[in-house]
């Protein structure tokens, strides 16, 4: 019953001056992408702290998708380079302890890639989805489960 | 001379009771008394409970916002008037921004009352000197109260209250009703003025001295920031008052509030339970420079 | 009542039957540690191995983290709901002299003034069935503490271990109204009665390490502030919280909610007074530095506990020396000064 | 090299070319050393340097002011190095006397080779490749390799790579890398189900004494992400969430600054196998960045510095 009124719902850092304005771009130019993800602009992908992708699907989020500039293209330099060593290593820890890579997806998408976002969000959903829900962090006795 | 201070002895609580359990109260007023300070009126939602509540003048509880958590402040009412309770919170962490947040109609939690408390009964027949800096009158106002409330058991009354600028002066209401009353000295003192304070300036201690209150049958009451304390102790001390005429609160990080917890141990003394109302006397006894 | 005795391979029947009327707790290994866990209705084997657990038996009376209320906020605000632990009786198996002793001692605070609701129900609940230690630990130093490795009288029923037999024996009334009631049990003849003498009695000589606690309270009055004897021993410490969490008498806590939405819970955790947070308000922090920490925490159970209680808050379970990343000795220190 | 030691640490004293000597006396607990940390001359008789020396004492020149002798043995060199090109020490306020190792013993696995309590053992030697253990009226031989903590094997630098003196000779590294990372590999070929639940049940052990974070030389933060509480990122008490969030942070944290020294794991009272999350970010920090931690005193700091030409392809 419940499975298959599931479903997905993920977040999305975006990056204010490159992937948010792309995200933008796909809403002015009218083009779908799921409703399942709800946006959360930060200044730079650099900003993005490995603690909030791991809070976010502590708070039971299906998956979280952390996108900025092209590498090179970055508002602050080296913000989206320095980011990209984090999730390097933050994406191989989480595998390592069991977390589904599915559920956490990086992206470089720019202003002016309005339809890449839209590709981007859609596959990341649609990974999420064979994943299935975001069960990790509950506790079964607690919960029921 | 001696004023003898008690040490709280539970009997607050009723046989039975989970003491860890709060009473939910409602918020009736909030009175925004400086830019980080605020006092909120509260009461029972239950008839009952209201009914069986008592305090004394300088005990304090423990206050939560229900999924934030729980702080410790005086009641800063007095228990002559239990229309409703009152507390003020200034704003430091995380728990009391919580607070400020709250509004008129909003719900805490409150247990206790907790710790001992002004010793009224040795005090009465005597000269008062009330000593407050800050949000430390928030204790001392309810004494203050209580005693304007009995009026004639006690002699003459002196309140000397300071803060950092007129903007930072809290119960500016009850510094104004104290003034008209003529059976208070009132003085009121801020480190530094601005253009419309005509008042005195000057840091309290030496506004103390100027004063000179005689410590022939005195007992002085002081709350405050703990540098505003040393230096008031020091005034004190060359007024003549001996140091068990002078009494003061401890304040230290509490959390259970009933003497388990363990943060507000200073030598052997929980301040929760076997204070926060100390003599000067007391407080040499057991603690030494540092802790 | 004299000594009765069992087979050690009856053990799993006498087990058995206590835990018709009891949830019993013993020894056992959890995911690599030795733990007091609920009895699998099987093994008795921990005789064999069984010297202590890490984590001391406090944690059965007064858990890591407790949950003492939820609170929900509905349509005539909030709703509060105690969250008690169960009334079901349980029975402690195995623990150690030095730790029944510790509840003898944490008993004092929790009962003072203020009742605490969540310890003492657990506390009234409980049957503690004590085993004397005939092997004691290097680091184990009770004897100085006026505790016997071997015998106790903080328990209900001891048992002795006599290479055979378990030599039992009811020392409060409610270990005996128990024991009274137990089918399998033999009297114990006088031979093992001495055997059990002197088990105790080479157990308590095989303890070596000692405190030295002759005029403590003086000594420690005087040492208190000579500052550069607490920087010296604090030098190496890590501050970190093992010997507070694996104390059996430190007792010390925080409270804490925890909120999804409109209702959650108000959790009391084990805190440390080792951390510099414990003490530590918005505007100062009377204990900023490591050396003042450890001063508090000696001082606490060595000087203030024994002024408001009577007993020193120390079993010489040894718990701390061992656990230690650095090896803080208490016996150093207390001897020290 | 005990000698030696001792020799060189009373001359730095006597010169006053140090304010401390920060190194390893005999434990109170039978077999184990503790960190002697002393500014007196007459201490220096203490100071020992055996197979027993597991504390990384790289910890302590953050906290102790002054100039330091100090002693390390390959893995803390690295982590003094790591704590240098963060600029958390300085260079010029240590000496540095390594001590060249063969690996540590883990008391742990001697007690499981010898099927008794260590407590039982009189005393123990080394000679050669083995440990003799004297026992109550018996003897036992244990190979050395068998009882030393499993990162000695993944050690490539058992030399210490900086120091002002060499305690010792050169010791070469022992090329069992494949037998340090068994666990790991055989842990990563677990289903990630199956891994999930292994954390869950290891973090619902947790105590959040911190231990792990206190003694490790790479968490030097002025106040930790744990103990901020506005915004409150981690509860203070422990659900086995918060603790494994709390725990997989802090090893990202220190990634790239953690020397494989193992100390998280071998303090931690409940047993949590903290060093398999460690080690597995130092192979991950090798492979992606080319980076070992303290290993080129002139390198940045892994994360405060970027090639254009990182590895990328997980990226949309």
């Amino acid at each position: 019953m419940e499975e298959t009124k599931w479903e997905p719902k993920v977040v999305g850092f975006l990056c204010h001056w490159c992937s948010y304005a792309g995200a933008d771009l796909t809403g002015s130019a009218r083009m779908e992408y799921p409703h399942n993800i709800r946006i959360i602009r930060v200044p730079c992908s650099g900003r993005i702290d490995p603690m909030f992708i791991l809070r976010a699907l502590q708070n039971g989020l299906d998956g979280v998708l952390v996108s900025g500039c092209h590498p090179g293209d970055c508002h602050y330099q080296s913000g989206n380079f320095h980011a990209r060593r984090k999730f390097a290593v933050t994406r191989k820890l989480l595998e390592y302890v069991g977390i589904e890579p599915e559920r956490v997806q990086f992206s470089w998408v720019a202003a002016s890639e309005g339809p890449k976002m839209a590709q981007v969000v859609k596959e990341f959903v649609e990974g999420v989805r064979k994943v299935g829900p975001n069960r990790l962090f509950k506790d079964e006795i607690r919960d029921g489960e | 001379m001696m004023v003898a201070v008690e040490k709280d002895k539970g009997d607050s609580l009723m046989e039975g009771d989970n003491v860890y359990i709060p009473h939910v109260m409602k918020i009736e007023k909030v009175i925004e008394e400086t830019q980080n300070i605020k006092t909120f009126h509260f009461n029972f939602k239950d008839e009952t409970q209201k009914a069986q509540f008592g305090f004394k003048s300088g005990q304090f509880a423990e206050y939560s916002v229900f999924g934030v958590g729980e702080a410790t402040f005086c009641i800063s009412s007095s228990p002559t008037r239990m229309d409703h309770l009152e507390f003020s919170v200034m704003r430091v962490g995380k728990v009391t921004q919580a607070i400020h947040e709250l509004q008129e109609g909003d719900e805490i939690g409150f247990r206790g009352p907790y710790g001992n408390w002004f010793p009224l009964d040795s005090i009465q027949g005597k000269n008062l000197v009330f000593v407050g800096g800050g949000i430390g009158l928030a204790p001392l106002r309810s004494l203050i109260w209580n005693v304007l409330d009995n009026r004639d058991i006690y002699k003459d009354i002196v309140i000397l209250y300071g803060a950092r600028s007129p903007a930072d002066l809290s119960f500016k209401y009850d510094l104004e009703a104290w003034d008209k009353d003529d059976r208070v000295n009132m003085y009121t003192t801020v480190d530094r003025g601005d253009e419309s304070w005509t008042g005195r300036v000057g840091l309290i201690p030496p506004v103390l001295e100027e004063i000179g209150p005689s410590p022939e049958n005195t007992v002085a009451i002081t709350c405050g920031p703990p540098i505003m304390i040393k230096f008031t102790l020091q005034s004190l001390e060359k007024l003549g008052f001996t140091h068990d005429q002078i009494i003061t609160t401890l304040e230290m990080r509490m959390k259970c509030g009933i003497g388990k917890c363990g943060r507000c141990n200073i030598g052997n003394i929980y301040v929760c339970k076997d204070g926060p109302v100390f003599t000067y006397a007391q407080i040499r006894s057991f603690l030494s420079a540092e802790f | 009542m004299g000594y009765k005795r069992i087979k050690k391979d009856q053990l799993n029947a006498f087990l058995r039957e206590l835990s018709k009327d009891y949830a019993v707790v013993l020894p056992s290994r959890s995911g690599g540690q030795v733990v007091f866990g609920p009895w699998d209705g099987e093994n008795t084997d921990f005789l064999d191995w069984y010297k202590n657990t890490v984590i001391p038996p406090k944690a059965l009376f007064f858990p890591p983290v407790e949950e003492m209320f939820r609170f929900r906020k509905g349509e005539e605000g909030y709703e509060i709901e105690e969250l008690m632990p169960d009334k079901g009786q349980q029975i402690i198996f195995g623990i150690r002299p030095c730790d029944a002793r510790a509840l003898k001692i944490i008993d004092m605070l929790f009962a003072d003034t203020y009742r605490d609701p969540y310890y003492l129900r657990r506390r009234e609940n409980s049957l503690l069935i004590g085993l004397g230690c005939n092997e004691p630990c290097d680091t184990c130093f009770c004897a100085s503490l006026d505790i016997s490795p071997g015998q106790s009288e903080d328990v209900d029923i001891l048992c002795t271990d006599t290479g055979e037999d378990l030599l039992i024996e009811a020392i409060s009334d409610k270990g005996g109204n128990l024991l009274s009631r137990m089918s399998g049990l033999s009297d114990a003849g006088s031979e093992e009665e001495s055997k059990a003498r002197e088990l105790r009695k080479s157990a308590k000589e095989r303890i070596t390490r000692e405190i030295n606690l002759s005029g403590l309270q003086e000594r420690m009055r005087s040492n208190f502030e000579n500052r550069a004897y607490w920087e010296k021993v604090s030098k190496k410490c890590m501050a970190c919280g093992i010997c507070t969490y694996v104390c059996p008498t430190c007792h010390c806590f925080d409270i804490n909610d925890e909120n999804r939405k409109k209702e959650g819970k108000r959790v009391r955790n084990w805190d440390s007074c080792k951390f510099p947070l414990f003490t530590r308000m918005p505007m100062e922090n009377p204990r900023h530095e490591k050396w003042r920490r450890m001063r508090q925490r000696y001082h606490h159970k060595f000087e203030y506990y024994p002024m408001n209680f009577g007993a020193i808050a120390c079993t010489g379970c040894g718990r701390c020396i061992r656990e230690c990343p650095v090896n803080v000795d208490v016996t150093e220190i207390i001897g020290g000064i | 090299m005990e000698n030696r030691l001792k020799e060189e640490a009373r001359k730095l004293l006597k010169e006053g070319k140090v304010d401390y000597i920060v190194g390893y006396g005999n434990g109170t607990v039978k077999f184990r050393t503790s960190p002697l940390i002393t500014n007196k001359e007459e201490d220096i008789e203490s100071l020992v340097i055996n197979p027993f020396i597991a504390n990384n004492l790289s910890r302590y020149p953050t906290e102790i002011k002054g100039k330091l002798g100090i002693v390390v043995k390959g893995c803390d060199s690295r982590s003094l190095v790591s704590l240098m090109q963060d600029n958390k020490v300085n260079r010029d306020d240590m000496v540095i006397l390594g001590v060249p190792c063969e690996g540590v013993v883990d008391i742990k696995k001697l007690g499981e080779q010898i099927g008794a309590d260590i407590d039982q053992a009189k005393e123990i030697d080394k000679e050669g490749d083995n440990l003799i253990v004297q026992m109550d009226g018996s003897k036992k031989t244990v190979p050395f390799r068998d009882v030393i903590f499993d990162k000695c094997f993944g050690c490539e630098y058992p030399t210490p790579l900086e120091y002002d003196i060499l305690l010792g000779s050169e010791v070469s590294p022992r090329i069992e890398i494949e037998k340090s990372l068994k666990k790991i590999k055989e842990f990563e070929d677990t289903d990630a189900p199956e891994r999930w639940r292994y954390w869950k049940e290891q973090f619902s052990k947790c105590i959040r004494c911190y231990a792990c974070r206190n003694v490790c030389p790479a968490c030097f933060c002025e106040r930790c992400f744990v103990d901020v509480n506005i915004p409150q990122w981690i509860t203070t008490y422990g659900s086995w969430q918060d603790n494994l969030v709390f725990q997989l942070i802090r090893t990202l944290h220190v990634a790239g600054r953690c020397s494989d020294c193992g100390e998280c794991e071998r303090s931690c009272p409940v047993g949590i196998p903290l060093r398999s999350l460690q080690r597995k970010m130092v192979e991950e920090v090798k492979g992606l960045f080319n980076h070992e931690t303290g290993v080129d005193k002139d390198a940045f700091p892994v994360f405060t510095h970027y090639e254009a030409t990182d590895p990328e392809e997980f990226i949309k």
